[in-house]
């Protein structure tokens, strides 16, 4: 097994590495099979891994690669942890990384950087993988650091484009202020807990629940909250939750594969893994759970509102998944984190298809990205048009798709929940609901529907995209329709997880909803007569009305309520106040240390100041030095003088 | 006292008189050749003083290297350099009482130290010490290449770096002489080096310049 | 008699009488370098005096090894000073004012 | 063999015969000091490899007698602590060697020569273990640097040579006094016999301002930390490597080596001061470094907050030891300090080389005049932006390991300098990645930009060799750590019970 779990692993690495080393050797074609194959070889192995997880009897694999550092009585190893949840989340890795490398074949045809491309695709599967295989907490800040620094590196693709360099810097700052926490949270762990790996740490969990660190005088926190609030800070900034979720929709600037793997799919997630996989830990700490469901649940609605006043197609989804990840943070928060991890299932297969339905658009219209610029699509692109539907109905998560099943699990989940904040949260999910059908039917309705908006010329060339394309498109629509139901009762109400997730006795909101459940037929046929079900048709009509039948309306509603339109359009001002603001201040601030401080005080006045001083008085005691020969003769001889009288008189 | 010991007494003041007068005559003398002449003469009569003394070979030494070699040096310099003295005099005077204090000064205190007995003076014997049987020559010989011996080769050198860097110092290369180089006459290797061959055919005829 | 004090004496005299030399012909190297001869004379009968009369043969080796040094500074001095009137075309001093800076 | 000799006076031979061999034309004497410098890191690997990792003794050991009536003997020695930085130092010599390849016009022989001298007399530092012999290649090794920048530095050369050299010597020669003090007080100057004296509290807290003097100005730590951006940003390529890869680790070695075991009580009362001025290095001066605008500056002020990680490190074990009863935590802080030190030669020193590789071409350091580098120049681009991310300590690299541990270990001593020193985080990514945003990446600004020449190989070769170790420290820092165990805690067992009693 360890053979396997290193071939998963390192295959993409060593894809990555003759490819990005040895690029310039070979041909694109020999560039695209090495990684296919290597992703696809780790996505069978990885089935094969979850295969042997649920019906093979494997229990869970702790297994130590080698000691990557000793520190005193510490030890820091790399190694694996296989459970079902991170064999779970190694398929949907390698699954979606699958997918997403064949449309790479079609998306990237004409790019130059193709090979770069793939390298760093490779390479990003490799990290994700790291940090999902992880047994450790080092191990994990290391796979969490190597996929912000590969996402880092792809959203800055588009070398010459200035735009996409910004906002890749905007990615790896805002997420290094996530990992900030993080850090911190790990050496918290360390404190309390005396080592980084899973099993050592989480069976004292309670024991760090007890203990106390004294964070002013007055305050004391508990070890499972401090840990729980700091990791979750480093949560916020990889899976985009407020406030640091301003690095997502720049991060659109990349190429579309990648909005779909990284910032859809599998990165973006890694936070809710975490979390889930510290469950143990946020068991022990009401705080932080709160503190998780609320910042979920907040941007589940807030920002998803303005997935609905955004013009560029993929940053209405880009928005989209902020808010779905939103949706998987608040159950976790609620202790329903299976219900969150089968969101993050269903949401990687309907969202990365999305991303790349979009891609294929884009393509279709040669690189334009602007709604207003598109309609009429749905006869030119039947394919992409079909699969487009069957993802936006399994996010807004109409009845019977996957998206459903996971969401509305959510939202039963956290009516039940115990968690201080549930009822705030619990609306908040609610009427999410209702402004994800918005956007995505707005979506649809622009993209697709109406008249074509695009030049003739453009109009003329639109066809459908070749198979490469589509055929991920159909590949990832499988799961999007079916996974849900399929996956429902075992992953939610059937304890799946085992003991990889633990909840406080009385605290798991899904094993108080399963008293409920009885079988995905009963919960898909129930789907009809929930409050969400109603705000879904709602939305459906709203948008209808809006984009179909009456296309002058929203410019209307734009001017009757522009406060709330420019307040969406400026993204609530969180761009503004952190560029604007802090890192506007900083960069002042430290130009006012170093001129004023640096180079005024210690330098100017200090240092400097000394060197003028010598030199003044320099030059007054410099007089005495006439040079003439004669003089110093002189006072050589009255020195003697004055030392032989000294020598006679002392 | 001794007839003998009168007539010591007396050539020591007589010379010791030489000394300081010739001294004088040195530093005030208004032609520098005589200066010089001077500082020969204060030379001559240290050196009898120093024989009378015992100190026999220094005596002589400093006649011969001194008087001989150096002093003669001097001249040779004071002569070639053709030096206008009467610039050389002017403000000479305005040094001068400064000059006389200190070296009053200098005098006062020496003669304080010898008068206070201090430095341990009062505890040499006040008479000379007669040699021990062996010559002065023998005997500084034999302090000189036993105890001294590295000393003394170091003197050696002292002089020979002196001898190398007067010749250096006052060597003028001159562009326009022509000189003997061993060293560039051994470095010749190619026939070039040494000789022209100059084309002598005439090539103003069939052939073009290329 | 003739004693110690009378040859210390003798070089205090003639080194007084060398220092005054060094003042009132300050602008004359060469008188200069003869005043420092002049110096060094008194000091060696002051060496040769302490050697005689103390039985101890160093003073006049170290008179020796003056008089070889004395001789090579008289060596250099004069040929640094042939350069300098061959350089500046005079030898005095208050002409020369190099060593400040 | 008596390695340590060799690798002191191998080089210094090598230097001699360099300069002399510089006279005669027609002879490349680049070859003679590669040979040199390679030879010298070959003698310099059995260091390691017949490294006794189980003692904290001093390895190693030779022992002449010298001047005997001061009891100042030729005494030379190392442990896990001084061992690795001779390493780094006969490596990156080499790196020196090769990066003056082309660029140095100008006297290349002495050139050369000054590098290789400074070598051997930097592995003196290193290895010496009488204070006397310590002092002597500690000022010694000023003169080659301060020639370096001095002669082959830029317009401002004298300005930054004379900056560099008064500060350290005026901060040296306070340790000079105290070493004297030492020496009369006890009769040797066996650093070793140091460490064993019971000093008064007064006595540590002057002797501990005197060697504070020294070695704050060599790391350097803030107040006297301006000469530091001037000599890099005047000094030639080479320079700037050996000053920021070797140069700064003396202090840091200096505080471990003198300041912690000769006067541990006032280590300990004065560490409120050591750590308060590390953490003012890593925030104060990481946003100064932000808003550079020569990219050696830039660098420059980034070495100083990186060292700043490693005198926290030092310092806080006091902190660690009253908070937890235990060195383990202490042990973790100083391990990474060094770790830190050793990346960080590799790390700053890379970074230096790039901006050689670059100022080679355009003859400019200011930022502003790049961007769009890596569309002419791809794999340096690369390189570039590879060593940037190490400098902002991204795992993996080296960066990461020192931080990583550092923070770790300071967790121990105190929650909120933790978070402070974990700002660097932050501050490190936005001054490196903003570096390379603005030269590297966008679009070919100038036509300067434009005309770039392509990395040759010999400079693809240097930064190979500077990725190499720079990857497998990060990824298996053991390989370090190991050699280091022992001595570290040897030093905690002994500096933390004398001063906290």
């Amino acid at each position: 097994m360890e053979a396997i779990l290193l071939v998963i692993l390192l295959g993409p690495l060593a894809a990555s590495a003759v490819i990005l080393l040895g690029g310039e050797y070979f041909g694109r074609r020999v560039a695209h099979t090495l990684a296919i194959s290597a992703v696809f070889i780790s996505f069978v192995l990885s089935l094969y891994v979850l295969y042997q997880g649920i019906w093979g009897g494997m229990g869970r694999i702790e297994q130590t690669l080698y000691v990557w550092g000793f520190g005193g009585p510490y030890q820091f190893t790399l190694g694996f942890l296989i459970d079902r949840l991170s064999a779970l989340m190694m398929a949907i890795v390698t699954f979606v990384s699958f997918a997403v490398h064949v449309y790479t074949i079609g998306y990237m045809a004409d790019d130059s950087g193709y090979k770069r491309f793939f390298g760093y695709i490779a390479l990003f599967t490799f990290s994700m993988l790291l940090l999902v295989m992880a047994d450790n907490f080092l191990q994990l800040f290391i796979g969490w650091e190597l996929v912000g620094l590969v996402s880092y590196l792809l959203i800055g693709f588009y070398l010459k484009k200035e735009s996409a360099i910004f906002a890749g810097l905007k990615a790896f700052i805002v997420n290094r202020v996530g990992d900030f926490g993080f850090f911190i949270g790990i050496a918290t762990v360390l404190y309390f807990a005396g080592s980084l790996n899973y099993e050592t740490v989480f069976s004292q969990a309670g024991l760090i629940a007890g203990k106390h660190i004294w964070i002013t005088s007055h305050l004391a926190v508990s070890g499972a909250t401090l840990i729980g609030i700091l990791l979750f800070v480093g949560a916020m900034g990889k899976s985009a939750q407020i406030p640091l979720h301003i690095w997502l929709p720049d991060s659109m600037e990349g190429p579309t594969p990648i909005s779909a793997l990284i910032h859809a799919a599998t990165m973006v997630t890694a936070g809710v893994y975490m979390v889930a996989r510290m469950s143990p830990i946020y068991s022990h700490s009401l705080l932080a759970m709160t503190l998780v469901m609320v910042v979920g649940a907040s941007g589940a609605f807030f920002l998803g509102l303005v997935g609905i006043v955004q013009t560029d197609i993929k940053r209405v989804i880009a928005y989209s998944t902020i808010s779905q990840l939103g949706y998987m943070t608040a159950a976790l928060g609620a202790g329903a984190y299976a219900g969150g991890i089968f969101h993050l299932m269903t949401h990687a297969s309907f969202k990365a298809l999305l991303f790349l339905g979009a891609g294929s658009v884009i393509i279709a219209l040669h690189h334009e990205q602007d709604m207003r610029k598109m309609g009429g699509l749905w006869k030119r692109m039947p394919i992409t048009y079909i699969t487009f539907w069957a993802g936006s109905l399994a996010l807004i998560g109409f009845p019977g798709f996957a998206g459903y099943f996971s969401k509305d699990a959510i939202i039963d989940a956290i009516a039940h929940s115990v968690t201080p904040g549930a009822g705030y949260a619990y609306w908040m999910v609610l009427l999410g609901v209702l402004v994800t059908t918005l956007y995505t039917f707005r979506m649809i309705f622009l993209t697709f529907h109406g008249k074509p908006r695009m030049d003739a010329h453009t109009w003329e060339h639109v066809k459908e995209s070749p198979w490469v394309v589509t055929f991920p498109l159909i590949l990832l629509a499988i799961p999007s329709v079916f996974l849900g139901g399929i996956a429902l009762g075992p992953l939610d109400y059937g304890n799946f997880f085992g003991t990889s997730i633990v909840n406080r006795i009385g605290d798991n909101p899904l094993s108080l909803g399963a008293a409920d459940f009885h079988g995905a037929w009963q919960f898909f046929l129930q789907g009809f007569t929930t409050p969400a079900f109603y705000l879904i048709l709602t939305g459906i009509a709203i948008t209808w009305v809006c984009y179909i039948w009456k296309p002058g309306l929203p410019a209307a509603l734009r001017r009757r309520f522009w406060p709330i339109a420019v307040v969406l359009e400026r993204k609530f001002f969180f761009d503004e106040i952190f560029i604007g603001g802090i890192a506007r201040s900083g960069r002042e601030l430290g130009t006012f240390l170093w001129r004023f401080i640096d180079a005024g005080i210690i330098d100017g006045l200090v240092v400097n100041g000394t060197a003028r001083l010598v030199g003044a008085s320099s030059r007054v005691i410099r007089r005495l030095q006439t040079g003439y020969l004669y003089h110093y003769a002189f006072v050589m001889v009255v020195g003697l003088a004055v030392m032989v009288g000294w020598l006679i008189w002392r | 006292m001794s007839p003998g010991a009168i007539t010591y007494q007396a050539l020591f003041y007589l010379f010791a008189a030489g000394i300081v007068f010739s001294g004088l005559r040195v530093i005030t003398a208004r032609n520098p050749v005589h200066s010089a002449l001077f500082l020969v003469l204060a030379l001559v009569n240290a050196a009898i003083l120093w024989v009378q003394m015992g100190a026999e070979f220094l005596g002589i030494i400093l006649v011969l290297v001194y008087v001989g070699a150096v002093m003669v040096m001097f001249l040779f310099v004071v002569m070639m350099l053709d030096i206008n003295a009467a610039t050389m005099r002017k403000g000479m005077t305005r040094y001068a009482p400064l000059g006389l204090i200190i070296s009053g000064l200098i005098a006062a205190e020496i003669g304080w130290a010898l008068w206070g007995h201090y430095l341990g003076i009062a505890n040499t014997p006040h008479t000379a010490v007669a040699p021990a049987g062996i010559s002065n020559t023998e005997e500084l010989g034999r302090a000189l290449y036993t105890h001294y011996i590295y000393v003394f080769e170091i003197a050696a050198v002292i002089l020979l770096l002196g001898i190398i860097s007067a010749i250096v110092l006052t060597l003028r290369w001159r562009p326009n002489t022509r000189r003997q180089d061993i060293n560039q006459q051994l470095r010749v290797h190619k026939t070039s080096d040494h000789m022209r061959l100059v084309d002598l055919r005439d090539n103003s005829r069939g052939r073009k310049e290329s | 008699m003739i004693g110690l004090y009378h040859y210390l004496g003798l070089g205090a005299v003639v080194f007084a009488v060398a220092v005054a030399g060094m003042f009132i012909n300050r602008k004359n190297m060469i008188l200069l370098l003869m005043c420092v001869e002049l110096m060094l004379l008194a000091v060696n009968i002051n060496f040769i005096a302490f050697s005689r009369f103390s039985g101890n043969i160093s003073g006049q080796v170290f008179v020796f090894f003056i008089l070889t040094v004395a001789a090579a500074e008289a060596a250099v001095g004069l040929a640094i000073l042939v350069v300098l009137f061959r350089n500046r075309n005079s030898i005095n001093v208050s002409e020369i004012n190099h060593l400040k800076g | 063999m008596p390695y340590l000799s060799l690798v002191i006076w191998i080089p210094i031979l090598g230097g001699l015969v360099v300069f002399a061999a510089a006279r005669i034309p027609k002879l490349d004497v680049r070859w003679i000091a590669l040979f040199f410098a390679v030879l010298v890191f070959g003698l310099s690997i059995p260091l390691y490899t017949e490294f006794n990792i189980h003692t904290a003794a001093m390895q190693f050991t030779e022992k002449l007698p010298w001047i005997s009536a001061y009891h100042v003997n030729y005494f030379l020695g190392v442990d896990g602590i001084a061992m690795p930085m001779i390493l780094l130092t006969t490596f990156t010599t080499i790196l020196v060697v090769l990066a003056g390849w082309k660029v140095i016009q100008y006297r290349l022989g002495q050139y050369l020569a000054a590098f290789l001298i400074m070598e051997g007399l930097m592995n003196g530092v290193f290895a010496a273990l009488n204070a006397m012999l310590f002092y002597l290649f500690w000022e010694a090794m000023l003169i080659p640097m301060f020639l370096i920048i001095g002669i082959w530095g830029g317009p401002r050369r004298i300005y930054a040579a004379i900056k560099f050299f008064l500060y350290t010597f005026i901060g040296s020669v306070l340790m000079l006094v105290a070493f004297i003090w030492l020496y009369l007080y006890s009769g040797s100057f066996n650093i070793i016999d140091f460490s064993h004296l019971q000093l008064t509290p007064t006595t540590q807290i002057l002797l501990f301002l005197a060697f504070f003097m020294a070695f704050a100005v060599k790391v350097p730590m803030v107040p006297v930390h301006t000469w530091l951006p001037d000599a890099h940003v005047e000094a030639p390529t080479g320079g700037s490597v050996i000053l920021a890869a070797i140069m700064l680790k003396m202090g840091a070695y200096g505080f471990l080596r003198f300041s912690l075991p000769v006067t541990p009580w006032a280590s300990m009362r004065l560490q409120w001061l050591m750590m308060g001025l590390s953490l003012v290095a890593i925030i104060y001066i990481g946003l100064v470094a932000l808003m550079q605008k020569d990219m050696k500056k830039l660098i420059a002020y980034s070495s100083i907050t990186h060292m700043g990680f490693v005198t926290l490190g030092f310092f806080s074990v006091f902190m660690i030891w009253a908070n937890t009863h235990s060195l383990d935590a202490g042990r973790l802080a100083v391990e990474g300090g060094l770790v830190q030190m050793i990346s960080h030669g590799l790390v700053s020193g890379a970074l230096f080389l790039c901006v050689g590789v670059l100022y080679e071409r355009m003859h400019t350091r200011a930022i502003g005049e790049y961007g769009g580098v890596i569309n002419t120049m791809p794999k340096f681009g690369y390189f570039f932006l590879f060593f940037a991310l190490a400098n902002s300590g991204l795992p993996f690299t080296s960066g990461f390991v020192g931080e990583f541990m550092v923070t770790l270990g300071v967790f121990h001593a105190n929650f909120w300098i933790a978070v402070l020193a974990a700002v660097a985080l932050i501050t490190a990514a936005s001054y490196s990645l903003w570096l390379v945003k603005r030269v590297v990446f966008g679009k070919v600004t100038s036509s300067r930009v434009a005309a770039l020449k392509i990395i040759s190989p010999r400079e693809i070769l240097i930064l190979a060799l500077l990725v190499l170790p720079t990857l497998l420290i990060g990824i298996y820092p053991e390989i370090i750590l190991r050699v280091m165990h022992a001595s570290v805690t040897h030093l905690l067992l002994q500096v933390v019970p004398a001063a906290m009693g």
